[in-house]
């Protein structure tokens, strides 16, 4: 196969799908330190040339990291759904491009084709769309997930409350969660990634999850961030785990650097399977990508950066995961350089996830080396409510004093809510009513605050 | 009025943590207030990413403790920035500076992302970590400027060093730019995936990990490592079972 | 007065209200270019710490151009409508945002606020926001213009069809014209920037545009942008003009600059008005502005170019425009560098067009010399079409082949109100139905088109 | 397939005008032929901006003509992009160089912010414009690197021309790239508000103004400016009008 066309006189040859991706990205630092980004703007737009005629067929024979050597590579062949695939099968990927922006793609048709597309299909297609054709094909998708919420519910828009503390001070964390629930936070997780790794550490923080969640009577989950071995050897010795959780990549190779392998993760799934703690349904498994981490660990091949990060979907597909997210704009500017990087790599991973089925989420932020600010976070957020993310991640004051870094705060959260029309999740929502909650503003009836923080082990001055 | 004077009955809850709390049980938008406060703090931690790090008072601090001084091969702040595969490798002509070893630990301090760190609460994690490894042959403290993690394998492998402990200035953050990280490596080799390191993270004294406490769990962890051969996703932290035990 | 602020440690001083302003402003760089930029982002912070505690009353005494030398300065200090301002009175600037982002501003105390504000505090409070205020704020304001369509109503997305030829070929003219139709375009006006100023041209345009109008009954309004003194000598000699328009400025330099004086525009108002071509309504001027302006015609007076933007509008609600719109990426880099700054600014333009109570539209653009691309339009169209903007302005295929410029496209249109779930003006919006152009799609009953084209004067082939 | 053979009986309203039409009936989302198009057309434009004019061929076209050569102050493109005054001010040694007059006209040919259009257009223009004013006492055409329109003040000024021509390279478009405008000022000054100019514009050979008609429309301006003393919103175009009558 000979990747070639000729713009403007000039020949541009590509040596392999992987060049060809590579070249079609917008623009990113990640694909200019790998040494992979388009020679130039016009080279740029002959790749998508390329790519629009490229039958999809070709992703099923031309793989991009070797089928041998990679199991996420032989997890997505083989787990690929011939028939889902059937009503694409002559299609080229400028041809997927006009049927998802057609009336035909609807979110039925869209679910029905999920398992039908590869990562890289999907990978391929966003980089032949402007911003406006991913916000818009991903609106019309709808990923419903259920462990004790229901999140993913179109006009719905969910959250992850994350209390995070320096040194996982239990009367911190408290203090931080009852912020987040009087502000209407937390319906898809409560979710805090440990300062320290230890196993005691990270039990004890289960345990005070798990006794405020009781205690309120409120329909979420909880999650320690922790690594899924650590969370393994939690179940084992009885820890109270809702959702599992792991950061995960597009390579084996990325994988390994993280420490995980698809049998660990299979494993890790059917341990909380076991433990049967869904109320509403039984998804389980909460899993972090982000653009750049196989980069990072030198386990990238020469694939672009966003082709590999929808490739990390295929893995989290796997594993009938209840939250997906991107941390878009955590990593660094190695990776995502400015806001403008960062926004467009944000609207990629939330089509692509969606477009792959997933419970696609969002960490909505940007780090204090990258060159981002407040602004950029409204611009996306306010664009991620338009496409229909089902949820974002939330921390007081937008300043994660653990993880240094800027996500939303819970006022953001409600803002998207409040401009976009959408609700929180249907049995969080009743829980809200139901303590008070539901209305902001100095009319509404405060809950006894002493009362409650007593019941959460905070006592008043 | 800010918040705290309008809900003195939550200030309690303010001092558990760092965070910015808003705890306004009538909600709504954020407050100018806490908005300014904000692009204050962030026009501060940018800044804080490029200063450099005072490595002779660094050196002082450190105390008695002989000192070598490298570089990554990453020039100045604007290459580290968007190289890091350049700040994980050691300038050609400084690798050659470094004694053979070989030796059972080799402690490394680098600027990483944060030099406010490094000039504020390296000082007292340096000298406990010297003073707890007294009993091992230890190699000299390798100070490296625009270093990554990364850097300490090849330095450790330079000098033959069983285990590398690189001591880290972790990005700055809104609130608190000096927070130090601590990164285990055995058997360190240029290319060692994260996997098989161990992180301590987090020092710092603004509600962080102490310098005593973050002393205590690498020595425990360096020990277990050094009897076990492994770090990194094998070797689980139970220090503070171990230590309530 | 003195205007200071101790941020961390250092003292920042500022000499005038001028200088208070410009350096709170976000980074761009015309404020660069004019040497009047914050001298850091802790200057910037310590500016609008200035800011927030200043009386607004403060800005009835303290004025940023002189009063005695210019008019506008004359114009915003004599209509100031005290009844209007009484309740905020005793604000500072601070207050006034946080009043606008409470749930006592709605449409309705909003409106009636507007002649009570001045520029200057409408530019000094947006500079205090965050894009996600300036989308909330404008989003809960509603401005209603009516000539023979009405324009502004919530829930209604217009467009401007802009037409343009390279030599105001009328046939040319006409066939962009009958694309615009058929993709639902032209709700605010049907407007062309003739390439050749002569007066015999502009007739000639104006003509053809209003028999096209009447032979096919759109509740449409037409306008050529020609300089207002013509419009004045084509009103004379018995053209037809519906909308007068002229570009304008915050200082009476700069509207020397262009040519025109607040008398000039009286007069062409009242002739307008004296045509009464108007069905539903008697707006009849069309404005456009443009943050940078001021300061290319070195006529700013050390002023930043947000605050005379701002004060431009105040120019413009003294004639009860129909149409307003900033044409934002229009003019170029040296006042907007990039996308950032240009989607900044539109939401700046959109919310202080608005709180000063105009019609505010946008021209989504930038220029070749500007570092933007379509990703940075979708993603301000999408913010606008958030923030509730009354009428955006589209070309054919985004390219504007005589103004040389890039801004948004019919179907571009299409998408903001799909988006939005906007629709277009009432009466419009009739008569799509009525012509079988509603809906898109294979299904939809495709107008007899070479009848239609015949009708236009344009024979198929 | 494309737009143009899915609707043949429109291609006849497309060689009507430069404009990318789409007159699909059927409508619906940019087509993706139309988006990417547009992206190579893009980068096309983008890349006239940085381009230079080829003076020596540009000098060349003219023909006889006696020239001579300008610079503003914007020394590099980077500069003239960002700084504007600076591409309307005569580098200092430069303006020395012009001959003092008086001049009825002096002709002036900037790069502006297309070399694509001087490069392409400009000969035909300027010859056109010298033959037309042989019966004026003209001055030596001056070329002016990174100029801007007001620059033509100044070399107006210095020149004691009467009236100043100022032929320049329009801002590229996405599609057309060689668009020439031509501005008129009487009385040049340092610092003459545009109100005080004529223009005219979009002079180029795909669907604009050919170099003939700018040609007749600028002489039809300048007598009358030369008659009346006045040039900008005080001269209305009637040019039309007149070569109608
Ligand atoms: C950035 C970051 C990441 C990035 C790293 C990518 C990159 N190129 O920078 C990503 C998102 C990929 C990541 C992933 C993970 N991280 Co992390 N990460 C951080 C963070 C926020 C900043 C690190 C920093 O500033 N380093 C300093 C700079 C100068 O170093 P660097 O050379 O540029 O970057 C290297 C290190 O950051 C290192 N690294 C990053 N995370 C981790 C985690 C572990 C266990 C190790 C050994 C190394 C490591 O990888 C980078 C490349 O070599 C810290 C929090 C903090 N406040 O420090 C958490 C932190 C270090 N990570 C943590 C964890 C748990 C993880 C995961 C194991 C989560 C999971 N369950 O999968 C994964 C896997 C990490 C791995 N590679 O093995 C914990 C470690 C807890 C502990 N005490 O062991 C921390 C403290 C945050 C937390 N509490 O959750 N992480
Ligand atoms: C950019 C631009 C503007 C900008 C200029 C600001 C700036 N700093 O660049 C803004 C938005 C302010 C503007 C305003 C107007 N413009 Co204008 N503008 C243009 C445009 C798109 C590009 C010009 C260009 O590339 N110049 C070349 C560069 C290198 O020159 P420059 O030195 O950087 O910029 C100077 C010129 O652009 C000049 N200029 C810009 N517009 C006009 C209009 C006239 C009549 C004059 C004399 C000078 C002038 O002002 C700039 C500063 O000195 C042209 C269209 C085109 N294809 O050329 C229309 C164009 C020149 N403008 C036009 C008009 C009518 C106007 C207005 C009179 C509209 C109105 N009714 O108010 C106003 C007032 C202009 C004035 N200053 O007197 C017409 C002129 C028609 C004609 N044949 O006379 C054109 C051809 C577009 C059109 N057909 O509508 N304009």
């Amino acid at each position: 196969m000979k990747f070639e066309h000729i713009a403007g006189g000039e020949t541009h040859a590509f040596a392999s799908l992987a060049q060809v991706m590579a070249a079609a990205t917008p623009l990113r630092s990640g694909d200019e330190l790998a040494g992979i980004a388009a020679s130039s703007e016009a080279n740029r737009v002959a790749a998508r040339y390329v790519l629009a005629d490229l039958p999809l067929t070709h992703f099923l024979n031309d793989v991009v990291v070797p089928y041998e050597s990679d199991e996420v590579t032989r997890l997505i062949i083989d787990s690929h759904d011939a028939e889902a695939f059937a009503p694409f099968r002559s299609m080229t990927v400028g041809d997927l491009r006009n049927w998802l922006l057609s009336d035909a793609a609807d979110a039925v048709s869209l679910a029905k084709a999920a398992r039908g597309f590869t990562p890289e299909m999907i990978a391929a297609v966003s980089k032949l769309m402007r911003n406006q054709d991913l916000i818009a094909v991903a609106a019309k998708t709808e990923v419903i997930t259920r462990f004790r919420s229901t999140v993913g519910l179109k006009g719905r828009l969910s959250t992850r409350l994350q209390p995070n503390h320096p040194s996982d001070d239990l009367r911190g964390i408290a203090a931080a969660i009852l912020d987040g629930l009087l502000q209407g936070s937390g319906d898809a997780v409560i979710g805090i990634n440990p300062a320290s790794d230890s196993i005691q550490n990270c039990t004890d923080l289960l345990w005070a999850l798990d006794g405020l969640r009781q205690e309120f009577d409120i329909p979420t989950q909880s999650c320690v961030l922790t690594h899924v071995t650590n969370s393994m050897e939690i179940m084992e010795s009885g820890g109270p785990v809702d959702l599992v959780f792991q950061s995960i990549a597009g390579t084996q190779a990325a994988n390994e650097g993280f420490g995980v392998t698809l049998s660990i993760l299979k494993e890790a799934q059917e341990a909380a399977l076991g433990l049967k703690r869904g109320t509403v349904g039984t998804d389980c498994m909460y899993f972090e990508t982000g653009q750049g981490a196989p980069l990072s660990a030198d386990a990238h091949h020469g694939v672009d950066q966003q082709t590999l990060e929808a490739r990390a979907y295929a893995v989290a597909r796997a594993f009938d995961p209840f939250l997906v997210n991107s941390v878009v704009g955590f990593i660094g500017p190695e990776y995502l350089y400015n806001g403008k990087q960062v926004i467009r790599a944000g609207l990629e991973d939330h089509f692509c996830g969606k477009l792959l089925g997933l419970p696609m989420g969002m960490d909505v932020c940007y780090t204090n080396h990258v060159d981002a600010d407040q602004d950029d976070m409204d611009t996306l957020a306010c664009l991620l409510g338009a496409a229909g993310v089902n949820f974002v991640i939330c921390v007081p004051g937008s300043d994660d004093v653990m993880l240094s870094y800027q996500t939303l705060s819970f006022e953001d959260g409600r803002w998207m809510r409040s401009i976009s029309g959408a609700r929180p999740a249907p049995e969080f929502e009743g829980w809200l009513a139901r303590m008070g909650l539901e209305q902001m503003g100095p009319d509404r009836a405060i809950p006894d605050m002493s009362a409650m923080m007593k019941r959460m082990g905070l006592a008043a001055e | 009025m800010s918040e705290i004077d309008k809900h003195p009955a939550f200030n309690a809850l303010r001092r558990l943590t760092p965070a910015r709390l808003r705890l306004d049980p009538e909600g709504g938008p954020a407050t100018l207030e806490s908005v300014l406060d904000f692009q204050l703090s962030h026009a501060k931690a940018r800044d804080a990413i490029w200063k450099p790090v005072d490595w002779e008072a660094v050196e002082a601090g450190i105390g008695g403790a002989e000192v070598i001084r490298v570089h990554s091969r990453a020039e100045d702040r604007g290459v580290y920035i968007r190289r890091p595969d350049l700040g994980r490798r050691l300038r050609e002509r400084d690798a050659d500076t470094l004694p053979e070893g070989p030796f059972d630990a080799v402690i490394v301090l680098a600027d990483g992302l944060s030099a406010d760190a490094v000039n504020t609460n390296s000082a007292e994690v340096m000298t406990g970590l010297v003073g707890a490894f007294s009993d091992l042959k230890l190699g000299p403290i390798v100070l490296a400027e625009q270093g990554r993690v990364g850097i300490g394998d090849e330095i450790g492998e330079r000098m033959g060093a069983k285990l590398v402990v690189m001591v880290i200035g972790e990005r700055p953050g809104l609130s608190l730019t000096t927070s130090l990280g601590a990164y285990l490596t055995i058997n360190p080799r240029v290319g060692t995936p994260d996997s098989s390191r161990n992180c301590v993270s987090n020092i710092h004294n603004s509600g962080g990990l102490s310098a005593e406490k973050a002393v205590a769990k690498i020595d425990w962890l360096v020990r277990h490592a050094l009897k076990l051969g492994v770090t990194g996703v094998g070797l689980k932290d139970n220090s503070d079972k171990i230590l309530i035990e």
